[in-house]
C-alpha cells in the first residue's frame, strides 16, 4: 500500500529525516512513536504530499506520488491542529470535502456519533476547541480511503469522544484500512497499535509488532518496553 | 472713439454723394476688376449675387466696394485675391474663398500696403491661408467678418486678421477659427480689439509682437493651441476678456513674455493647462480676475519684478501660482484662494494666517518639467504638505497675508 | 473539466468566508460612506472622480496586502487540510487568491457605485471614468492581495510575512515615488522622458496614477513635458502597452504565488 | 534590476540625436511659443542627449548664448526645404523683410545658397559661423 524508499528531508541545515525506507504492505494500525521533533509529523505530511523530500521516493499503490496528486484520493488525513475558516457553518465544511473526494454516503452517521448535528448551522468560528476537534475527526473519516493518517488524534477530546474515537479507527481496521498513527499517549498505542515504528533524530530507529516488543524485552507495559528497546541501542535521555 | 465713428460717418456720405457702378451677369460691367478701372474716386461699385474668379486684384484708388446678398469671390488657391493699395477703400459684405498657399509668400484675401483709413466689414472668408493682412497701414476699421483658415496643423495656416506696422486700428466683432492666430499684432500701437470670437486655432487667438499702447476688451479666446500671446510690447491693457479651454500640451491661456506696464482686469480664465504664463515682465497690475479650475493659474518664469495680483478668485486650480526663483518682488493681497484653509476668528472677511499659493511640487516641476508624471501621487502629497509647515525651498515671503474668506464680488 | 471544478469550490468557500468577515464589512461600509460624503459635499461628479482615485490607488493596494495575509495567515492550517486533499496544490491558491480579491473588489463596486448609481452616474460624462477607475481599483487588489500572498507562502514567520508585505505597499506607494523624484531631479539635464515613461510602468500604483489622469481633464497638464506622456498614453500602441503592464501586474504575483507554493513544504 | 535601469539611462544618455518637432503642439524652448513655422523652427542637441526646440532660429540663437557648454547638435529648418531640419554649418543665412519669420528678427535660413541669393538681391547671404555680425 505504502512504499518509502530513502527518503531524507532538511529544513536549512536541520535534518528531520535521514534516509527512512519503509513499507506498509498489510491493513493494520501502526503507530508512529519518537520524542518531540524527531520527525514523526514530518514523515506523515511526506506521505500526504505536504511536505516534498530531498531525495528518495514514495509510493501509493505503486504510484510515484510526486507524479499525480490523485493518489491522495486514497488517503484520509486527521491533522493535529483544527482551525478552519471562521465563518463557514460546519456543513458548508463538510460539503467541502464531500465534493472534493469520494466521501461514505453514510457519514451523517458520524455526525451523529460524534453529537455534533446541533452544530452543522453554527460558524466554525464559535465553536469550542473540543467541538471543532470532533468535527476534524469526522471530517477524516468520512472518506472513501484505504489509508488514514492521524496525527495526535485525540488530543483536545473528552474521554467519551476518545473512546468513540478508538472504536472508529478499530472498526476501520476492521474494514481493512491502512492506519498510521502518531500519538504521545502510550495507552492508545498499546490499545490500538498492531506494529510500532520508532523514530529518533529524524532516524528509523526501530520497527516491529506490539507483542514481539512485549515478548522480546519481557515487559508487560509497552511504555517499558520501549524504553528497554531504545536503552538498548544507548539511549539514555528517553522522552515519549 | 469718436474718431472711428468720424471715418464711419465719412464713408457712408462718400457712397451716397459720389458716383455707383453696379456690377453683375447682366450689368454693364461683368467683371469686379473692370468696374474698378472705370470708377472715380470715392464711387461705390455694388457687387451682385454670384461667382468672380478673381486674385490678385489690385485697388488703387479710394473706392466703396458693396457686396449685395453675398457675392463670392473665388481665388481659386492663385494667391492674393484682393490687394488695396489706396487710403479711404472700404470693402464689405462679400464671401470670399481659396486664397493660395506660398512658403516664401503670405497670401491673403485681403491685403493692403501704406492704405490708410481702410474699412473692411461684413466679409465671410473661407479657406484662407491668411485672411486680412494689413500692412503699414493706420486708422483701419476691421468689423464683423467672419474668417475660416483650414483647420490644419501645418504649414498652410496663416492668421486670420494680421496687422504689421498698423496704428489706430480697431478690429471689432470677428468671428476667427481655423486659423494660425486668429488676430496677430506686429508693431501695431493704439488700437483697440474689442468683442472678437477667437477659436480653435493652432496657436494664439490673439497675438501681439512689438506693438504699444493696445487695448483688448470683451473677447472670448477658446480652445485655441493657446488663448492669448502678448510680447515684447508695452502698456497693454486687457480686459474682460474669457479664456477657456486652452487645454493641450503647453498650451496657456494668456501668454507674457517682456511685457511692461499692463493691466490684466475682470478676465475670466478657465480650465487652461496653464491661466497665464508670465516670463520676464513687469509691473502688471491683475486684480478682479477668476482662475477657475485652470491646471497653473499663474506660471511665473523668469525675472518678474513689481507685479501686484489683488482682489483674484483663484478657484479649484492644480496649482495656484508656481514660481522659479526664491526672489519675490510681487506682491499678492487680498485674493480668493479656494484652497485656503484657514480661519478668520475676528470675523474682518480677511483670513488670519497668511495664504502660501506656491506648493513645492510646482516648484519642482518649474525646474525640472518631467516630475510632472509624479502629479496627485502620495509622496508629492507629503512632501507638498511638509513644505507648508516648514517652507524651504518655496520663497517665504511669497504669500497672500490677507486671503479673502469668501469669493470676490466686483 | 474536474480540476476548474476545484478550483471554483476553493475560490467560493474563501469567497463566502471572507464576504462574511467583519472586515470586509467595514471595508465596503467605508467606501458607502465615503461615495456619499463626497458626491453629498461637491455634488460634482468628475472632482470627486480624483479625490476617490487619490483613495483607491493607495487604499485598495494597502487592503489587498493586509487581507492577503491575513486571509493566508488565518487559513494556514485549514490549507494544510486541503493540501492533503486530491486537488492539486495550484488550484488551491488560485482558488484562495480568486477568493480573496474578488470579494474586495466587490466591496469596491458595490460601496462606491451605488452611491454614484444614486447620483445620477449612468446619465453623466463620467460613466467611463468612474468604470476605469473601478477597474483600476480591482487591478490593483488583484495584483497586491496576490503579492502579499506571495510573500506569505515564502515566510512562514506570520510578523516577517506581515512586515514584507507592509513593506512592499510602502515601497510602491511612497518609497517609489521618492526614489523616482530623485533620479529626474539628479538627471534633469539628460533627455528623461522615455526613462521616466519605463519608471512609471515598473510600479503598478504609479502606471494606475498615470491611466486615470490621463483620462481625466487635468492630463493636460502631464503633457507639459512635450507631451511624451499624452502622445504615449493617449495613442492606441500606448494604451496597449499599459494595459498590458497593468494585466501583467494583476497576474504576475498570482503566478509567482503559485509557482512558489508547488516549491513549498507545509 | 538596478543594472539594468543604470544601462538604460547611460543608453539614453549616450544616444545624441534630434527628435521630430510637434509642430502646433511643442513649445519653443526660449520664447514659449507654440511651433508651428516649418520653415523657421530650430533645434539643438546638448552632449548629453536633450534636445531643446524653438520656434524660430532668432530664438535658438538668442538661447545659446545663455548656454555654457555648446551643444553637439545645431539644426534649422530652411524656407527651400520646410519640415526638415538642416545643420547650421551646412545652411545660409539672410535676414530679409521679405520672408518674416516668427519672433521679429526676419533671419531665414536656406539649404542651397543660390535659391538664398535669389531672394534676397543686394542683401548679405552669410553662415552661422558669422550669425552674431547680423543678429543682435
Amino acid at each position: 500500500m505504502v512504499a518509502i524508499q530513502e527518503i531524507s528531508k532538511k529544513y536549512r541545515k536541520l535534518e528531520v529525516l535521514k534516509d527512512i525506507s519503509l513499507e506498509f504492505n498489510e491493513p493494520g494500525i501502526i503507530g508512529i512513536l519518537g520524542p518531540n521533533g524527531s520527525g514523526k509529523t514530518t514523515l506523515l505530511k511526506t506521505i500526504l504530499g505536504m511536505v516534498l523530500p530531498d531525495n528518495g521516493t514514495i509510493r501509493v499503490n505503486g504510484i510515484d506520488i510526486s507524479k499525480d496528486y490523485n493518489y491522495r484520493n486514497e488517503i484520509a488525513y486527521l491533522p493535529q491542529i483544527a482551525t478552519f475558516p471562521e465563518n463557514l457553518s460546519v456543513k458548508e465544511l463538510l460539503a467541502i470535502i464531500r465534493d472534493l473526494r469520494a466521501v461514505d454516503s453514510k457519514y451523517m452517521e458520524l455526525v451523529s456519533l460524534f453529537g455534533l448535528e446541533q452544530f452543522l448551522s453554527e460558524k466554525l468560528g464559535n465553536l469550542s476547541g473540543g467541538t471543532r476537534q470532533k468535527v476534524n475527526v469526522v471530517l477524516s473519516f468520512m472518506c472513501k480511503s484505504e489509508i488514514l493518517i492521524l496525527d495526535e488524534p485525540t488530543v483536545g477530546l473528552d474521554p467519551v469522544s476518545t473512546v468513540k474515537l478508538k472504536e472508529l479507527i478499530k472498526s476501520h481496521r476492521d474494514m481493512g484500512k491502512l492506519i498510521l498513527l502518531t500519538t504521545h499517549i502510550m495507552g492508545i498505542v498499546d490499545e490500538l497499535a498492531d506494529e510500532i515504528v520508532y523514530l529518533l533524530e529524524g532516524r528509523m530507529v526501530y520497527r516491529g509488532f506490539v507483542t514481539d516488543l512485549k515478548l522480546s524485552t519481557q515487559q508487560d507495559s509497552l511504555e517499558r518496553a520501549i524504553v528497554n528497546e531504545i536503552h538498548g541501542k544507548d539511549v539514555v535521555d528517553l522522552q515519549i | 472713439m469718436s474718431r472711428f465713428l468720424g471715418i464711419l460717418t465719412c464713408l457712408m456720405i462718400s457712397a451716397s454723394v459720389f458716383g455707383q457702378i453696379e456690377v453683375c451677369s447682366d450689368c454693364q460691367f461683368k467683371t469686379v476688376p473692370s468696374a474698378i478701372e472705370s470708377a472715380s474716386p470715392h464711387d461705390t461699385v455694388l457687387v451682385h449675387k454670384g461667382i468672380y474668379p478673381i486674385h490678385n486684384m489690385v485697388i488703387t484708388k479710394p473706392i466703396t466696394l458693396r457686396g449685395l446678398n453675398r457675392p463670392v469671390l473665388d481665388g481659386e488657391d492663385k494667391g492674393y485675391i484682393v490687394k488695396i493699395l489706396s487710403d479711404s477703400v472700404s470693402f464689405t459684405g462679400f464671401d470670399i474663398r481659396r486664397v493660395g498657399i506660398s512658403h516664401t509668400e503670405d497670401y491673403a484675401a485681403i491685403y493692403s500696403f501704406r492704405a490708410d483709413y481702410l474699412e473692411i466689414s461684413d466679409n465671410h472668408l473661407e479657406d484662407v491661408f491668411f485672411g486680412i493682412r494689413l500692412e503699414k497701414s493706420s486708422n483701419v476699421v476691421v468689423k464683423d467678418n467672419i474668417v475660416k483658415g483650414r483647420f490644419s496643423r501645418e504649414f498652410d495656416s496663416g492668421n486670420g486678421i494680421h496687422l504689421w506696422h498698423c496704428k489706430n486700428a480697431r478690429v471689432e466683432g470677428n468671428d476667427l477659427s481655423g486659423l494660425r492666430d486668429g488676430i496677430y499684432f506686429e508693431f501695431v500701437d493704439d488700437s483697440y480689439v474689442i468683442a472678437n470670437r477667437s477659436h480653435h486655432n493652432t496657436r494664439y487667438g490673439l497675438h501681439y509682437m512689438f506693438s504699444n499702447d493696445d487695448d483688448y476688451l470683451d473677447n472670448y479666446f477658446y480652445n485655441n493651441g493657446a488663448g492669448v500671446a502678448v510680447m515684447f510690447s508695452k502698456n497693454i491693457k486687457m480686459i474682460n476678456n474669457r479664456f477657456s479651454h486652452n487645454w493641450g500640451t503647453s498650451s496657456y491661456g494668456l501668454l507674457l513674455k517682456e511685457i511692461y506696464d499692463a493691466e490684466i482686469k475682470m478676465n475670466l480664465f478657465e480650465k487652461n493647462t496653464v491661466a497665464i504664463s508670465v516670463d520676464g515682465s513687469s509691473r502688471i497690475y491683475y486684480r478682479n480676475n477668476d482662475f477657475i479650475q485652470n491646471g497653473w493659474a499663474i506660471r511665473v518664469t523668469g525675472g518678474c519684478y513689481v507685479n501686484q495680483f489683488t482682489s483674484n478668485n483663484f478657484i479649484s486650480n492644480s496649482f495656484d501660482v508656481s514660481y522659479n526663483s526664491k526672489l519675490n518682488d510681487n506682491l499678492f493681497q487680498g485674493n480668493f484662494w479656494s484652497s485656503y484653509s484657514g480661519y478668520d476668528i475676528d470675523r474682518d472677511g480677511w483670513g488670519d494666517i497668511p495664504y502660501r499659493p506656491v506648493k513645492l511640487f510646482s516648484y519642482v516641476v518649474n525646474r525640472t518639467p518631467e516630475t510632472i508624471v509624479l502629479l496627485r501621487s502620495f509622496f508629492i502629497d507629503i512632501i507638498n504638505f511638509s513644505e507648508r509647515v516648514t517652507p524651504v525651498f518655496t520663497p517665504d515671503n511669497l504669500m497672500d497675508d490677507q486671503p479673502s474668506m469668501k469669493k470676490i464680488k466686483w | 473539466m474536474k480540476f476548474t471544478e476545484k478550483m471554483w469550490l476553493i475560490f467560493k468557500y474563501s469567497f463566502k468566508d471572507m464576504i462574511r468577515a467583519k472586515w470586509i464589512i467595514v471595508y465596503l461600509l467605508f467606501y458607502l460612506l465615503l461615495g456619499f460624503i463626497l458626491l453629498f459635499l461637491n455634488n460634482d461628479l468628475s472632482s470627486s472622480v480624483i479625490t476617490i482615485m487619490n483613495i483607491i490607488i493607495i487604499l485598495t493596494p494597502l487592503i489587498g496586502t493586509l487581507f492577503g495575509v491575513m486571509f493566508y495567515y488565518n487559513s494556514r492550517e485549514f490549507t494544510e487540510l486541503l493540501i492533503a486533499q486530491p486537488i492539486r496544490r495550484s488550484r488551491i491558491f488560485m482558488g484562495q487568491y480568486l477568493g480573496v480579491s474578488l470579494s474586495l473588489s466587490l466591496s469596491l463596486v458595490i460601496g462606491l457605485g451605488l452611491p454614484f448609481l444614486i447620483f445620477g452616474l449612468a446619465n453623466s460624462a463620467e460613466i467611463f471614468n468612474f468604470i476605469m477607475l473601478i477597474f483600476i481599483g480591482m487591478a490593483l487588489t488583484f495584483s497586491f492581495t496576490g503579492l502579499s500572498m506571495w510573500i506569505s507562502l515564502r515566510n512562514s514567520n506570520r510578523i516577517k510575512g506581515f512586515g514584507y508585505s507592509v513593506l512592499l505597499w510602502l515601497f510602491f506607494a511612497v518609497i517609489y515615488d521618492g526614489i523616482f523624484l530623485s533620479l529626474l531631479l539628479i538627471f534633469e539635464n539628460y533627455p528623461i522622458d522615455q526613462f521616466s515613461l519605463l519608471m512609471s510602468m515598473l510600479n503598478p500604483i504609479d502606471l494606475s496614477r498615470i491611466l486615470v489622469l490621463i483620462k481625466l481633464d487635468i492630463s493636460a497638464l502631464m503633457g507639459y513635458t512635450g507631451a511624451v506622456f499624452q502622445t504615449f498614453f493617449g495613442s492606441n500602441w500606448g494604451i496597449v502597452i499599459s494595459g498590458i503592464m497593468l494585466l501583467l501586474w494583476m497576474t504576475t504575483p498570482a503566478y509567482m504565488m503559485v509557482r512558489s507554493s508547488k516549491r513549498r513544504d507545509f | 534590476m538596478k543594472n539594468w535601469l543604470l544601462i538604460l539611462i547611460v543608453l539614453a544618455a549616450c544616444e545624441v540625436k534630434p527628435v521630430e518637432i510637434n509642430y502646433g503642439m511643442d513649445q519653443c524652448h526660449y520664447c514659449s511659443m507654440t511651433i508651428v513655422d516649418q520653415s523657421h523652427s530650430a533645434q539643438y542637441v546638448t552632449d548629453k542627449g536633450k534636445p531643446f526646440k524653438f520656434d524660430a532660429i532668432e530664438c535658438m540663437f538668442r538661447d545659446l548664448r545663455n548656454l555654457e557648454i555648446e551643444p553637439v547638435m545645431m539644426l534649422v529648418s530652411t524656407v527651400d526645404e520646410p519640415g526638415k531640419l538642416t545643420e547650421v554649418s551646412d545652411a545660409y543665412f539672410v535676414i530679409s523683410e521679405k520672408i518674416p519669420s516668427p519672433m521679429g528678427a526676419n533671419l531665414t535660413a536656406f539649404t542651397d545658397s543660390t535659391e538664398a541669393a535669389v531672394y534676397t538681391g543686394q542683401i548679405p547671404v552669410f553662415k552661422w559661423q558669422t550669425m552674431s555680425n547680423y543678429l543682435k
